[in-house]
Protein backbone atom coordinates (compact mmCIF):
# COMPACT_ATOMS: atom_id res chain seq x y z
CA UNK A 1 0.00 0.00 0.00
CA UNK A 2 1.17 4.03 -0.65
CA UNK A 3 0.97 5.93 2.08
CA UNK A 4 1.45 10.01 1.52
CA UNK A 5 1.35 12.76 3.98
CA UNK A 6 1.22 15.78 2.50
CA UNK A 7 0.26 19.33 2.15
CA UNK A 8 -1.26 19.42 -0.96
CA UNK A 9 -5.00 18.84 -2.19
CA UNK A 10 -5.44 15.37 -2.30
CA UNK A 11 -8.15 14.65 -5.18
CA UNK A 12 -10.15 11.55 -4.38
CA UNK A 13 -11.39 11.04 -8.04
CA UNK A 14 -8.10 10.87 -9.60
CA UNK A 15 -6.75 8.47 -6.70
CA UNK A 16 -9.70 6.19 -6.69
CA UNK A 17 -8.79 6.20 -10.77
CA UNK A 18 -5.10 5.20 -10.07
CA UNK A 19 -6.65 2.03 -8.66
CA UNK A 20 -9.75 1.20 -10.06
CA UNK A 21 -9.55 -1.72 -13.05
CA UNK A 22 -5.94 -2.30 -12.56
CA UNK A 23 -5.55 -6.06 -10.51
CA UNK A 24 -6.83 -8.47 -12.22
CA UNK A 25 -7.72 -10.60 -9.36
CA UNK A 26 -9.51 -7.63 -7.84
CA UNK A 27 -13.30 -7.95 -7.44
CA UNK A 28 -13.60 -4.98 -4.94
CA UNK A 29 -12.43 -1.59 -4.59
CA UNK A 30 -13.34 0.47 -1.62
CA UNK A 31 -12.85 4.25 -1.29
CA UNK A 32 -13.41 6.55 1.78
CA UNK A 33 -13.05 10.07 1.89
CA UNK A 34 -13.14 12.55 5.14
CA UNK A 35 -13.58 15.69 4.43
CA UNK A 36 -13.95 19.36 6.40
CA UNK A 37 -16.91 19.50 7.28
CA UNK A 38 -18.76 23.19 8.10
CA UNK A 39 -22.41 22.91 9.34
CA UNK A 40 -24.24 25.69 9.59
CA UNK A 41 -24.92 25.57 13.56
CA UNK A 42 -20.42 25.80 13.49
CA UNK A 43 -19.19 27.42 10.60
CA UNK A 44 -15.09 27.07 10.30
CA UNK A 45 -13.21 28.77 7.96
CA UNK A 46 -10.09 26.77 7.98
CA UNK A 47 -8.90 23.29 9.63
CA UNK A 48 -5.52 23.11 10.93
CA UNK A 49 -4.01 19.59 11.10
CA UNK A 50 -0.94 19.31 13.30
CA UNK A 51 1.23 16.52 13.06
CA UNK A 52 4.50 14.70 14.10
CA UNK A 53 6.88 14.01 11.59
CA UNK A 54 8.63 11.11 11.54
CA UNK A 55 6.63 9.29 14.18
CA UNK A 56 3.02 9.48 11.53
CA UNK A 57 5.02 8.04 8.71
CA UNK A 58 5.85 4.96 11.31
CA UNK A 59 2.31 5.15 12.22
CA UNK A 60 0.45 4.80 9.48
CA UNK A 61 2.60 2.00 8.01
CA UNK A 62 2.12 -0.07 11.43
CA UNK A 63 -1.79 0.54 11.19
CA UNK A 64 -1.59 -0.80 6.97
CA UNK A 65 0.80 -3.72 8.19
CA UNK A 66 -1.84 -4.83 10.69
CA UNK A 67 -4.54 -4.62 8.02
CA UNK A 68 -2.63 -5.97 5.93
CA UNK A 69 -2.06 -9.39 8.23
CA UNK A 70 -6.07 -9.04 8.98
CA UNK A 71 -7.18 -9.23 5.24
CA UNK A 72 -6.51 -10.01 1.95
CA UNK A 73 -5.35 -7.10 0.24
CA UNK A 74 -3.85 -6.68 -3.17
CA UNK A 75 -3.47 -2.72 -3.02
CA UNK A 76 -4.34 0.28 -1.41
CA UNK A 77 -3.39 3.90 -0.42
CA UNK A 78 -3.27 6.08 2.81
CA UNK A 79 -3.04 9.78 1.79
CA UNK A 80 -2.88 12.26 4.93
CA UNK A 81 -3.40 16.04 4.76
CA UNK A 82 -1.57 18.46 7.04
CA UNK A 83 -1.67 22.35 7.00
CA UNK A 84 -4.37 24.54 6.55
CA UNK A 85 -7.44 23.25 5.11
CA UNK A 86 -10.40 24.92 3.46
CA UNK A 87 -14.26 23.35 4.10
CA UNK A 88 -15.02 20.85 1.74
CA UNK A 89 -11.55 19.20 1.54
CA UNK A 90 -10.57 16.34 1.47
CA UNK A 91 -8.09 15.56 4.94
CA UNK A 92 -8.11 11.83 4.70
CA UNK A 93 -8.40 9.19 1.95
CA UNK A 94 -8.32 5.21 2.14
CA UNK A 95 -8.79 3.33 -0.45
CA UNK A 96 -8.11 -0.85 -0.41
CA UNK A 97 -8.37 -3.54 -2.96
CA UNK A 98 -9.40 -7.24 -2.20
CA UNK A 99 -11.08 -9.94 -4.08
CA UNK A 100 -13.52 -9.83 -1.67
CA UNK A 101 -15.90 -6.85 -0.55
CA UNK A 102 -16.14 -7.57 3.06
CA UNK A 103 -12.09 -7.71 2.78
CA UNK A 104 -12.28 -4.51 1.18
CA UNK A 105 -14.69 -2.86 3.23
CA UNK A 106 -13.56 -3.99 6.81
CA UNK A 107 -9.53 -3.13 5.82
CA UNK A 108 -10.70 0.68 5.37
CA UNK A 109 -13.32 0.39 8.30
CA UNK A 110 -10.17 -0.89 10.76
CA UNK A 111 -7.74 1.71 8.83
CA UNK A 112 -9.92 4.53 9.57
CA UNK A 113 -10.86 3.56 12.91
CA UNK A 114 -6.93 3.12 14.15
CA UNK A 115 -5.72 6.27 11.88
CA UNK A 116 -8.97 8.41 14.22
CA UNK A 117 -6.99 7.47 17.43
CA UNK A 118 -3.04 5.98 16.91
CA UNK A 119 -2.19 8.69 14.72
CA UNK A 120 -0.32 11.30 15.36
CA UNK A 121 -2.56 14.37 13.86
CA UNK A 122 -4.23 16.78 15.94
CA UNK A 123 -7.24 19.02 14.20
CA UNK A 124 -7.53 22.54 15.18
CA UNK A 125 -10.67 24.05 13.80
CA UNK A 126 -10.63 28.49 12.66
CA UNK A 127 -13.91 30.04 13.00
CA UNK A 128 -15.63 33.43 13.06
CA UNK A 129 -15.23 33.05 17.16
CA UNK A 130 -11.71 31.99 16.97
CA UNK A 131 -9.84 28.86 16.83
CA UNK A 132 -9.74 25.69 19.35
CA UNK A 133 -8.40 22.07 18.99
CA UNK A 134 -10.89 19.76 18.32
CA UNK A 135 -11.38 17.16 21.35
CA UNK A 136 -10.80 13.53 21.06
CA UNK A 137 -14.37 11.27 20.73
CA UNK A 138 -15.10 8.18 23.10
CA UNK A 139 -16.95 6.98 20.15
CA UNK A 140 -13.65 6.78 18.15
CA UNK A 141 -11.65 4.99 21.23
CA UNK A 142 -14.28 2.60 21.35
CA UNK A 143 -14.65 2.03 17.68
CA UNK A 144 -11.08 1.01 18.01
CA UNK A 145 -11.37 -1.56 20.59
CA UNK A 146 -14.04 -2.99 18.31
CA UNK A 147 -10.82 -4.50 16.39
CA UNK A 148 -9.18 -5.78 19.42
CA UNK A 149 -11.91 -7.16 21.31
CA UNK A 150 -12.87 -9.75 18.47
CA UNK A 151 -9.55 -10.76 16.88
CA UNK B 1 20.29 11.59 30.45
CA UNK B 2 19.06 14.11 28.26
CA UNK B 3 16.15 13.62 26.82
CA UNK B 4 14.46 15.98 23.60
CA UNK B 5 11.19 16.25 24.51
CA UNK B 6 8.19 17.61 21.77
CA UNK B 7 4.95 19.04 22.48
CA UNK B 8 2.20 19.21 20.02
CA UNK B 9 -1.15 20.87 19.68
CA UNK B 10 -2.81 22.37 22.73
CA UNK B 11 -0.06 21.27 25.11
CA UNK B 12 2.63 23.15 22.58
CA UNK B 13 0.64 26.42 22.39
CA UNK B 14 0.19 26.41 26.37
CA UNK B 15 4.50 25.20 27.09
CA UNK B 16 5.45 27.91 24.81
CA UNK B 17 7.35 25.88 22.77
CA UNK B 18 7.31 23.15 20.23
CA UNK B 19 10.71 21.13 21.90
CA UNK B 20 13.45 21.32 24.34
CA UNK B 21 16.62 19.71 25.64
CA UNK B 22 16.05 18.40 29.16
CA UNK B 23 18.41 16.97 31.96
CA UNK B 24 16.47 13.45 34.15
CA UNK B 25 16.90 10.74 36.02
CA UNK B 26 13.17 9.43 35.80
CA UNK B 27 12.89 5.98 35.82
CA UNK B 28 9.33 6.55 33.99
CA UNK B 29 7.13 8.46 31.63
CA UNK B 30 4.63 9.26 34.36
CA UNK B 31 7.53 10.05 36.43
CA UNK B 32 9.14 12.35 34.04
CA UNK B 33 5.70 13.84 33.68
CA UNK B 34 5.70 14.39 37.62
CA UNK B 35 9.35 16.51 36.85
CA UNK B 36 7.88 18.90 34.56
CA UNK B 37 4.96 19.32 36.62
CA UNK B 38 7.24 21.08 39.03
CA UNK B 39 8.82 23.36 36.55
CA UNK B 40 7.15 27.06 35.89
CA UNK B 41 3.36 27.25 36.58
CA UNK B 42 2.21 26.98 33.04
CA UNK B 43 4.34 23.39 33.27
CA UNK B 44 2.77 22.56 36.15
CA UNK B 45 -1.07 23.07 34.35
CA UNK B 46 -0.27 20.96 31.22
CA UNK B 47 1.28 18.12 33.24
CA UNK B 48 -0.42 17.78 36.58
CA UNK B 49 -3.23 15.55 35.20
CA UNK B 50 -1.01 13.29 33.61
CA UNK B 51 -4.15 10.97 32.63
CA UNK B 52 -5.33 13.46 30.24
CA UNK B 53 -1.98 13.32 27.99
CA UNK B 54 -0.76 10.90 25.51
CA UNK B 55 2.81 10.07 25.20
CA UNK B 56 5.11 8.74 22.67
CA UNK B 57 8.52 7.41 23.49
CA UNK B 58 11.46 7.28 20.69
CA UNK B 59 8.19 7.28 18.47
CA UNK B 60 6.30 5.06 19.93
CA UNK B 61 3.10 5.46 21.87
CA UNK B 62 3.46 4.27 25.36
CA UNK B 63 1.64 3.92 29.11
CA UNK B 64 2.33 6.53 31.55
CA UNK B 65 3.83 3.31 33.16
CA UNK B 66 6.34 2.93 30.64
CA UNK B 67 10.47 2.39 31.60
CA UNK B 68 12.17 5.64 29.62
CA UNK B 69 15.36 3.52 29.94
CA UNK B 70 17.55 4.58 26.91
CA UNK B 71 15.17 7.29 25.51
CA UNK B 72 16.38 9.88 23.19
CA UNK B 73 12.92 11.58 22.45
CA UNK B 74 9.78 12.06 24.33
CA UNK B 75 6.45 13.50 22.91
CA UNK B 76 3.60 14.72 25.24
CA UNK B 77 0.30 15.65 23.42
CA UNK B 78 -3.45 15.47 23.75
CA UNK B 79 -5.47 12.22 22.69
CA UNK B 80 -4.79 12.31 18.56
CA UNK B 81 -7.72 13.61 16.47
CA UNK B 82 -6.74 12.56 13.14
CA UNK B 83 -9.14 10.99 10.57
CA UNK C 1 -29.96 9.22 -3.71
CA UNK C 2 -29.23 8.73 -7.72
CA UNK C 3 -30.22 5.51 -8.76
CA UNK C 4 -28.95 3.87 -12.58
CA UNK C 5 -28.97 0.52 -14.23
CA UNK C 6 -27.09 1.22 -17.39
CA UNK C 7 -25.02 -0.74 -20.29
CA UNK C 8 -22.59 2.00 -20.90
CA UNK C 9 -19.33 1.79 -18.74
CA UNK C 10 -19.62 3.33 -15.27
CA UNK C 11 -16.38 5.62 -14.69
CA UNK C 12 -15.47 5.19 -10.56
CA UNK C 13 -13.49 8.85 -10.81
CA UNK C 14 -16.20 10.39 -12.33
CA UNK C 15 -19.11 9.84 -9.80
CA UNK C 16 -16.93 9.85 -6.57
CA UNK C 17 -16.08 13.58 -8.09
CA UNK C 18 -19.47 14.43 -8.45
CA UNK C 19 -19.99 13.55 -4.93
CA UNK C 20 -16.60 15.00 -3.27
CA UNK C 21 -16.87 18.45 -1.68
CA UNK C 22 -20.25 19.23 -2.77
CA UNK C 23 -22.42 18.89 0.63
CA UNK C 24 -21.47 21.44 3.62
CA UNK C 25 -22.57 18.90 6.20
CA UNK C 26 -20.58 16.13 4.91
CA UNK C 27 -17.44 14.72 6.85
CA UNK C 28 -17.68 11.23 5.05
CA UNK C 29 -18.08 9.97 1.47
CA UNK C 30 -17.68 6.17 1.13
CA UNK C 31 -17.38 4.68 -2.57
CA UNK C 32 -17.55 0.98 -3.42
CA UNK C 33 -16.91 -0.94 -6.64
CA UNK C 34 -17.35 -3.96 -7.63
CA UNK C 35 -15.18 -5.03 -10.97
CA UNK C 36 -14.83 -7.79 -13.37
CA UNK C 37 -12.21 -10.39 -11.71
CA UNK C 38 -10.36 -12.57 -13.74
CA UNK C 39 -7.71 -15.14 -12.19
CA UNK C 40 -5.39 -17.03 -14.21
CA UNK C 41 -6.91 -19.91 -12.56
CA UNK C 42 -10.85 -18.91 -14.08
CA UNK C 43 -10.07 -16.71 -16.76
CA UNK C 44 -13.03 -14.95 -18.27
CA UNK C 45 -13.47 -13.25 -21.15
CA UNK C 46 -16.96 -11.64 -21.03
CA UNK C 47 -19.10 -11.47 -18.20
CA UNK C 48 -22.88 -11.40 -19.02
CA UNK C 49 -25.05 -9.53 -16.49
CA UNK C 50 -29.24 -10.30 -17.42
CA UNK C 51 -31.92 -8.35 -15.30
CA UNK C 52 -35.71 -8.02 -15.07
CA UNK C 53 -36.54 -4.50 -16.33
CA UNK C 54 -39.00 -2.76 -14.09
CA UNK C 55 -37.96 -5.43 -10.95
CA UNK C 56 -34.67 -3.80 -11.27
CA UNK C 57 -35.31 -0.13 -10.40
CA UNK C 58 -38.17 -0.90 -7.88
CA UNK C 59 -35.81 -3.85 -5.66
CA UNK C 60 -32.99 -0.79 -5.75
CA UNK C 61 -35.30 1.99 -4.59
CA UNK C 62 -36.74 -0.04 -1.89
CA UNK C 63 -33.09 -1.06 -0.45
CA UNK C 64 -31.82 2.57 -0.99
CA UNK C 65 -34.90 3.29 0.61
CA UNK C 66 -33.94 1.24 3.70
CA UNK C 67 -30.39 2.12 4.16
CA UNK C 68 -31.82 5.83 4.27
CA UNK C 69 -33.81 4.74 6.93
CA UNK C 70 -31.46 3.23 9.23
CA UNK C 71 -28.49 5.81 8.54
CA UNK C 72 -28.62 9.58 7.82
CA UNK C 73 -27.49 9.52 4.90
CA UNK C 74 -26.80 12.93 2.91
CA UNK C 75 -26.51 11.72 -0.44
CA UNK C 76 -25.83 8.78 -2.60
CA UNK C 77 -25.24 6.83 -5.38
CA UNK C 78 -25.93 3.27 -6.92
CA UNK C 79 -24.72 2.07 -10.36
CA UNK C 80 -25.61 -1.50 -11.81
CA UNK C 81 -24.31 -2.86 -15.35
CA UNK C 82 -26.37 -5.02 -17.56
CA UNK C 83 -25.08 -6.51 -20.61
CA UNK C 84 -21.49 -7.34 -21.79
CA UNK C 85 -18.67 -6.56 -19.51
CA UNK C 86 -15.09 -7.10 -19.81
CA UNK C 87 -12.19 -7.72 -17.03
CA UNK C 88 -11.75 -5.11 -15.09
CA UNK C 89 -14.97 -3.14 -15.69
CA UNK C 90 -17.25 -1.94 -12.80
CA UNK C 91 -20.12 -3.95 -11.99
CA UNK C 92 -21.46 -1.73 -9.92
CA UNK C 93 -20.75 1.21 -8.20
CA UNK C 94 -22.48 2.74 -4.40
CA UNK C 95 -20.98 5.49 -3.25
CA UNK C 96 -22.80 7.15 0.18
CA UNK C 97 -22.04 10.46 1.81
CA UNK C 98 -22.68 11.00 5.17
CA UNK C 99 -22.01 13.38 8.46
CA UNK C 100 -20.45 10.53 10.05
CA UNK C 101 -17.87 7.97 8.92
CA UNK C 102 -19.62 4.72 10.21
CA UNK C 103 -23.16 5.63 8.73
CA UNK C 104 -21.56 5.87 5.33
CA UNK C 105 -19.16 2.76 5.41
CA UNK C 106 -22.34 1.19 6.97
CA UNK C 107 -24.70 1.62 4.97
CA UNK C 108 -22.85 1.16 1.71
CA UNK C 109 -22.06 -2.01 3.62
CA UNK C 110 -25.73 -2.94 3.51
CA UNK C 111 -26.56 -1.54 -0.31
CA UNK C 112 -24.26 -4.34 -1.35
CA UNK C 113 -25.03 -7.00 0.76
CA UNK C 114 -28.97 -6.27 -0.18
CA UNK C 115 -27.26 -5.50 -3.87
CA UNK C 116 -26.13 -9.09 -3.98
CA UNK C 117 -29.13 -11.18 -2.97
CA UNK C 118 -32.63 -8.48 -3.57
CA UNK C 119 -31.57 -7.20 -6.90
CA UNK C 120 -33.03 -9.30 -9.93
CA UNK C 121 -29.37 -9.69 -11.74
CA UNK C 122 -27.81 -12.76 -12.57
CA UNK C 123 -24.32 -13.46 -13.45
CA UNK C 124 -22.82 -15.80 -16.67
CA UNK C 125 -19.44 -16.01 -17.89
CA UNK C 126 -18.01 -16.15 -20.81
CA UNK C 127 -14.65 -18.06 -21.13
CA UNK C 128 -11.85 -20.18 -23.52
CA UNK C 129 -14.17 -23.38 -21.47
CA UNK C 130 -17.96 -21.90 -22.93
CA UNK C 131 -20.20 -20.03 -20.65
CA UNK C 132 -21.60 -21.29 -17.00
CA UNK C 133 -24.04 -19.06 -14.58
CA UNK C 134 -22.73 -17.81 -11.37
CA UNK C 135 -24.13 -19.65 -8.66
CA UNK C 136 -25.45 -17.67 -5.22
CA UNK C 137 -23.15 -17.89 -2.33
CA UNK C 138 -24.19 -18.76 0.80
CA UNK C 139 -21.59 -16.48 2.10
CA UNK C 140 -23.35 -13.98 0.93
CA UNK C 141 -27.07 -14.94 2.15
CA UNK C 142 -25.44 -14.71 5.44
CA UNK C 143 -24.14 -11.44 5.15
CA UNK C 144 -27.49 -9.92 4.29
CA UNK C 145 -29.33 -11.57 6.88
CA UNK C 146 -26.67 -9.71 9.03
CA UNK C 147 -28.49 -6.53 8.59
CA UNK C 148 -31.73 -8.28 9.92
CA UNK C 149 -30.38 -10.28 12.83
CA UNK C 150 -29.18 -7.12 14.69
CA UNK C 151 -32.23 -4.69 14.11
CA UNK D 1 -56.96 -16.05 -14.89
CA UNK D 2 -54.44 -15.22 -17.30
CA UNK D 3 -50.75 -14.72 -16.08
CA UNK D 4 -47.44 -13.09 -17.55
CA UNK D 5 -45.09 -15.20 -17.08
CA UNK D 6 -41.79 -14.21 -17.14
CA UNK D 7 -38.37 -16.67 -17.06
CA UNK D 8 -34.44 -15.53 -16.42
CA UNK D 9 -31.14 -16.64 -16.25
CA UNK D 10 -30.76 -20.24 -17.06
CA UNK D 11 -34.52 -20.97 -16.15
CA UNK D 12 -34.89 -18.71 -19.28
CA UNK D 13 -32.18 -20.75 -21.33
CA UNK D 14 -33.55 -24.40 -20.31
CA UNK D 15 -37.35 -23.54 -21.41
CA UNK D 16 -36.26 -22.12 -24.15
CA UNK D 17 -38.68 -19.01 -24.41
CA UNK D 18 -38.16 -14.98 -22.16
CA UNK D 19 -41.96 -15.05 -21.46
CA UNK D 20 -44.99 -16.38 -22.08
CA UNK D 21 -49.10 -16.21 -20.66
CA UNK D 22 -50.31 -19.05 -19.13
CA UNK D 23 -54.04 -19.51 -17.92
CA UNK D 24 -54.07 -21.03 -14.76
CA UNK D 25 -56.79 -21.44 -11.55
CA UNK D 26 -53.53 -21.85 -9.07
CA UNK D 27 -54.09 -20.09 -5.76
CA UNK D 28 -50.14 -20.22 -4.79
CA UNK D 29 -47.08 -19.96 -6.19
CA UNK D 30 -46.13 -23.58 -4.93
CA UNK D 31 -49.73 -24.58 -6.85
CA UNK D 32 -48.32 -22.56 -10.14
CA UNK D 33 -45.16 -24.20 -10.34
CA UNK D 34 -46.77 -27.69 -9.76
CA UNK D 35 -48.94 -27.02 -12.88
CA UNK D 36 -45.93 -25.69 -14.63
CA UNK D 37 -43.61 -29.01 -13.59
CA UNK D 38 -46.78 -31.04 -15.36
CA UNK D 39 -46.37 -29.70 -18.76
CA UNK D 40 -43.80 -30.96 -21.26
CA UNK D 41 -40.60 -32.73 -20.07
CA UNK D 42 -38.41 -29.47 -20.08
CA UNK D 43 -40.49 -27.50 -17.67
CA UNK D 44 -40.70 -30.93 -15.27
CA UNK D 45 -36.85 -30.52 -15.15
CA UNK D 46 -36.87 -26.78 -14.41
CA UNK D 47 -40.27 -26.63 -11.88
CA UNK D 48 -39.61 -29.69 -9.59
CA UNK D 49 -37.73 -28.42 -7.59
CA UNK D 50 -38.75 -25.32 -6.51
CA UNK D 51 -36.50 -24.63 -3.64
CA UNK D 52 -33.70 -23.88 -5.84
CA UNK D 53 -35.77 -20.98 -7.84
CA UNK D 54 -36.90 -17.51 -6.66
CA UNK D 55 -40.10 -15.76 -7.52
CA UNK D 56 -41.89 -12.91 -8.00
CA UNK D 57 -45.49 -12.13 -8.43
CA UNK D 58 -46.17 -8.41 -9.68
CA UNK D 59 -42.07 -7.42 -9.58
CA UNK D 60 -42.18 -8.56 -5.59
CA UNK D 61 -40.21 -11.04 -4.64
CA UNK D 62 -42.51 -13.54 -2.31
CA UNK D 63 -42.10 -17.12 -0.92
CA UNK D 64 -43.36 -20.23 -2.26
CA UNK D 65 -46.63 -20.19 -0.20
CA UNK D 66 -47.27 -16.21 -1.19
CA UNK D 67 -50.92 -16.07 -2.75
CA UNK D 68 -51.35 -15.42 -6.61
CA UNK D 69 -54.67 -13.41 -5.99
CA UNK D 70 -54.74 -11.02 -8.49
CA UNK D 71 -51.23 -11.29 -10.17
CA UNK D 72 -50.64 -10.25 -13.40
CA UNK D 73 -47.23 -11.11 -13.70
CA UNK D 74 -45.23 -14.00 -12.16
CA UNK D 75 -41.70 -14.47 -12.36
CA UNK D 76 -39.20 -17.26 -12.54
CA UNK D 77 -35.61 -17.32 -11.74
CA UNK D 78 -32.23 -18.63 -9.89
CA UNK D 79 -31.10 -17.13 -6.77
CA UNK D 80 -30.15 -13.61 -7.84
CA UNK D 81 -26.40 -13.34 -8.34
CA UNK D 82 -25.85 -9.12 -8.63
CA UNK D 83 -23.65 -7.14 -7.15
Amino acid sequence: MEIRITSDPIDPAAELAALSGVHKAAGAVVSFCGQVRSDESAPITTLEIEHYPGMTETAIAAIVAEAEARWDLLAGRVIHRHGQLSPGETIVFVATVAAHRHAALHAADFIMDYLKTRAPFWKKEHGPEGGHWVGSRTEDEAAARRWSDDS
Amino acid sequence: MTLRVLYFAWVRERIGIPDEEIETTAATVRAFLGELAEREERYHRVFANPEALRVAVDQRLCDLDSPLADASEIAIFPPMTGG
